[in-house]
């Protein structure tokens, strides 16, 4: 089991399936001999010659559209945008496109793409490489949205997302392509049955966090303050936040009766309204014993200067004090 | 490359089974008969014709919003385009997709697109699928003059130069995007030259000459096979009704229209041709009511077909 | 005061602002000598010119892009996305641009730009002509949305968008433009004060209604239903929905202590989840007595087919349903 | 038209304070002192310096994400851009922007931008503000070789050719976007060709001889302003430093990099220039002191000036 950042344990998975299905192939900016801007490809343009591994013009539209046309043609496509900021600039593929053709030939043809996105702050890239976009694509029927915290489910659901046939956003946080743990180096599934499935990282009484991407990792470290000690915090890392698992969510908040969510993302139209509309509009909602609370990123573009950046994020402190005031 | 009476006689029966078909609509529309809006290719029959027949089945082609035309002659079943237009279960997309959205994949047809320029990086990524799976066939892409000038035209052609892919553009030049004269919209030469400007090589042709556009697209199919590069076509038509149902047609004057319907009009020239080159009167006549009684009854089984049921949509939404 | 069409409101709103304000101008796609694909802009290019009234080629990207660039060079352009579906093809300029440029520059610049669109269903236009995608720019900062409901506040909101000094997205729904009703030609305003108020169209005790668009007239109509007879229904029109008037929203909510939102657009990562998620957030979380509802289009693309289409749009019936199972 | 004296040292002058300026934030960054990235334009001085002093103040510049010599050849003070990328209160974007998105309207520098292929459109709003106040200033665009494959390309200088508007197209060819080299991300001819055939006068020309550079701006602003028509200009030029910070160089040799290097770099270049004209070693020196110092006392007094306080970002979002 080696100890693998998720740069490197998605970097596995996606050898694994190129090796596992000839018709599989990768596109997207610098992701050949660079390696990726972030490096989760490299190598595999040694591996896998120039006809699997694409590098493409600077040109998003075509890369997604080009996976669109690519996969109801037999073929296998994941295609990395290499700041998921850029993908507006492939809104119609993935919205207008590869989201509505199922639906819209009346089942005749699947989209089953991967298109792969480096999503988040907190590096200092500033406003335009830094955004949290995940929610627009859950707001759109048709496409499933994917957000792995760490090296482990990061490899798990590229594969679980690779066989499902929908189209699958999957926005990696660049935080999280630096944790690092053990791997295990888990076979491609038969069914994705982890698509959709959120995850009890951590069991509790207490309260009820819902979290995904790198915020899952603000909240667990915050958990560790000692102004927190003797509050038993349960955390759900949504893992799939569209199509959500409700269940999951629900069956946590029944038990400890108190909701908080923690997104990067600012609020507005948001997963994390979703979360708290999802369970006050259900039964639970008359066993909540406290208003449920969402700990966003600011209603901001983000700021270049890191005391500005960190101003913008949640941080561990904000989580503490939402917790302290929950509880 | 001389083209057999046979298939002559086919062109002609296409394109009257597209004028015939889109006719049909149009008096189906004024009964209140169809919900939503539509798009007509009327004069435009001999570039889809042409085009698709000049085809193998396993070619394929992505298509537009002005897309009957392409689906028919890539092979479609009118009765299933009725009924698709009309909402019953037995269309092709179950009622979800209509009018511009209409796609046919048992025959090779990738779909119609309503994006304007959507349908254009969808037809480079088939045509990785082919150069991937060395498969001896090409993509055709349709497009109109007006998708010349979104983005996502620029971005396929230079990655299907770029890369080599067996993809054929065509562009159906029917001058006019909705109301825009196409040479008020795309800067530089000619449609054509655009083409020619990402290094493919490209040619503008007669679109209303059905012979002509079946002769272009064979060979320019077998050199994509040969050379292993894209091909362009800018084929010259135009479309006799409004843009779409709501259109008043103010961009445009009548004497220009009537210029085309009767000096240009595909299927009368062609016909003109057949008869030079001895087709009688009788053997037309023979020919033109076979599409007349295959449209009556398409229309007549597709509207006592059963409504599309009311499915769950969202499970729907998904595979 | 004149009997108008929204369509008909807007397009006096328009000549209004041209006759006023001499750098103002308007591009799209059709807005020339064929008055729009909703007919908005007719008999504008012969009053005002090819120099103001500027048809496009198919070309959103730039259409947006040119209205960035000419907004900060004092001249103040609107512009219009012929089908707000299209709008896939202009983000860039949108959500990287216009809305960040002001926080980005640090203050040194405006973008005061009005992007109109014709959203929504209902006209058998199907999954690419008839999406409700106004909350995408409620979830990017540096954006204001706003969604008129009748003629009047379709007259109303746009020349106030055009004052304010944001950039303004605004939904107009197919359907209201041919809503139809007498019209006040209010003068420009010096001062934008109508955004980012929501409007109580209807007083009630029984059930706050919180709805936009096109909706607010349906949930209007459901409220004659016999079936409702003796319910006394507050309806809050939102008209801007981002930034949002949570006020108006909780003063009614904690008089009615019910909550209903009545959306077209799909639920997940919404607006309606937005006012519910503000809204048990707040104090009034204590107050509500039953649990807070969202009735949203469909999680589906649109279907052509009218019969299908009417089931993923929310209707007066759905809307009757509701309402009697809450109060 | 020749260059008067003056001009050639202002030439030089910039040059060099550009190349100081970016070694000064590598020294910074090595040091820890910048949060983020950044992309450096040594090798390039050249284009940036040329192009800008070629314009008047109230001609306008859109630019890239490698953008500090455009806002310093466009007239930025040095200590307000140390200041940004320090995140400083005096920073031109008060440490909201950073190295990506530097903007001095007060100089016509309508900002950097972070998105390839981001300011082109906004440069055609720009120069159609120009047109419709009837002023007699162009926009500048400058674009890297990658944002030429992007579709807001297209739509831009398709835009701009129909419309006749203000605005000169440059294109920084370093050869590379990231790691991509531009012949295999531009098909056909060259990317001046790209600009000719939307029927905009292209020429390409050699982007690290200042002087050439300074003399087709100003030849091209005039045409511009004289047939009203855009004019595009692929000036080509190379990037020493990797792509940004993290870049391993593993797509182009050393022996290419020292190439360029030591034959073709801007500076000694025209150095050798100036002193073959006659301009002795201790006028050099003297000039480049100034520069050395003003570096110097701007990065100190950048880094001895206050943070940008915690205001509420979310108030600052909108006007
Ligand atoms: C991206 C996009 N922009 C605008 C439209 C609206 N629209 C539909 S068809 C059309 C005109 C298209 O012209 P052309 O490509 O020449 O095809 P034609 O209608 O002439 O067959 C327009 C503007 C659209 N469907 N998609
Ligand atoms: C739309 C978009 N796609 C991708 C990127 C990532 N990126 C930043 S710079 C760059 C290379 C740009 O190359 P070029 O235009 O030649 O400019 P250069 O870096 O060579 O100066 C890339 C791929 C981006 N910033 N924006
Ligand atoms: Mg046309
Ligand atoms: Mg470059």
């Amino acid at each position: 089991m080696p100890e693998l950042t998720a740069g490197q344990s998605i970097n596995k998975a996606l050898e694994l399936i190129l090796e596992t299905y000839e018709n599989s192939f990768i596109a997207g900016e610098d992701i050949g001999i660079y390696g990726g801007a972030f490096g989760v490809t490299e190598g595999l343009l040694q591996k896998f010659g120039e006809e699997r591994i694409k590098d493409t013009p600077i040109a998003e539209d075509v890369i997604a559209g080009l996976a669109v046309g690519a996969s109801m043609t037999n073929s296998l496509p994941i295609v990395e945008m290499q700041f998921s900021d850029f993908i507006v600039n492939a809104m119609d593929p993935i919205v207008n496109q590869a989201a509505k053709l199922h639906f819209m030939y009346g089942g005749a043809v699947n989209v089953p793409i991967v298109i792969r996105g480096a999503s988040g702050g907190g590096t200092g890239a500033a406003a335009q490489h830094s955004q949290s976009l995940e929610s627009w694509f859950c707001h759109v029927p048709g496409l499933k949205v994917v957000t792995p915290s760490n090296p482990q489910n990061a490899y798990d659901l590229l594969l679980h997302s690779f066989v499902d046939q929908n189209p699958v956003i999957l926005m990696e946080h660049k935080l999280v392509y630096k944790q690092k743990s053990n791997v295990t180096l888990n076979p491609i599934p038969d069914i994705p049955d982890l698509i959709g499935k959120a995850k009890i990282v951590k069991e509790g009484k207490d309260i009820t966090v819902v979290s995904y991407s790198n915020m899952v990792n603000v909240v667990l470290e915050a958990l560790n303050s000692d102004e927190l000690t003797g509050i038993e915090a349960e955390v759900v890392d949504l893992q799939t936040i569209s199509p959500l698992d409700i269940e999951t969510i629900l069956k946590s908040v029944s038990k400890t009766k108190k909701l908080l969510v923690v997104q990067e993302a600012p609020s507005h139209s948001s997963v994390g309204t979703t979360v708290i509309t999802r369970v006050v509009g259900s039964e639970v909602f008359t066993q909540l014993d406290s208003s449920p609370k969402i700990l966003s990123g600011l209603h901001s573009p983000m700021p270049s200067a890191k005391h500005l950046e960190s101003a913008v994020i949640p941080q561990t402190d904000d989580v503490v004090e939402f917790i302290k005031n929950m509880v | 490359m001389s083209t057999t009476t046979e298939t002559k006689l086919e062109l002609h029966k296409m394109m009257m089974l597209i004028r015939l078909f889109e006719e049909a609509l149009e008096e189906m529309f004024s009964r209140g008969l169809l919900h939503g809006t539509m798009h007509l290719s009327i004069g435009q029959e001999a570039t889809a014709t042409g085009a698709c027949l000049a085809l193998e089945k396993e070619d394929l082609i992505t298509s537009t919003h002005r897309g009957h035309g392409h689906c028919l002659a890539k092979g479609a079943d009118p009765y299933k385009m009725f009924a698709e237009l009309l909402g019953r279960e037995d269309g092709y997309c179950r009622g979800r997709g209509g009018s511009m959205h209409i796609a046919d994949l048992s025959n090779g047809n990738l779909g119609a697109n309503g994006i304007v320029g959507g349908s254009l990086t969808i037809s480079v990524g088939a045509a990785l699928s082919f150069q991937l799976q060395k498969k001896d066939n090409i993509v055709l892409c349709f497009f109109g003059d007006g998708a010349v000038n979104e983005g996502s035209f620029h971005e396929a052609l230079n990655l299907a130069s770029l890369w080599k892919l067996p993809v054929l553009f065509l562009c159906e030049n029917n001058q006019y995007g909705m109301s825009m004269a196409s040479n008020k919209a795309v800067a530089g030469e000619s449609i054509a030259a655009r083409g020619n400007s990402y290094g493919i090589k490209s040619i503008q042709i007669d679109g209303n000459d059905v012979e002509e556009v079946y002769k272009t697209v064979k060979q320019y199919k077998n050199e994509i096979l040969e050379t292993k590069t894209p091909r362009f076509i800018e084929a010259v038509t135009y479309r006799y009704r409004g843009h779409s149902k709501s259109d008043r047609n103010l961009y445009r004057t009548s004497d220009e229209i009537n210029y085309w319907k009767e000096e240009k009009d595909p299927i009368k020239r062609f016909i003109g041709k057949l008869q030079e080159e001895g087709l009688t009167a009788e053997e037309l006549k023979k020919l033109d009511e076979e599409v007349v009684s295959l449209i009556r009854t398409s229309v007549k089984k597709a509207l006592d077909s059963p409504l599309s049921p009311k499915t769950n949509l969202e499970e729907d939404s998904y595979a």
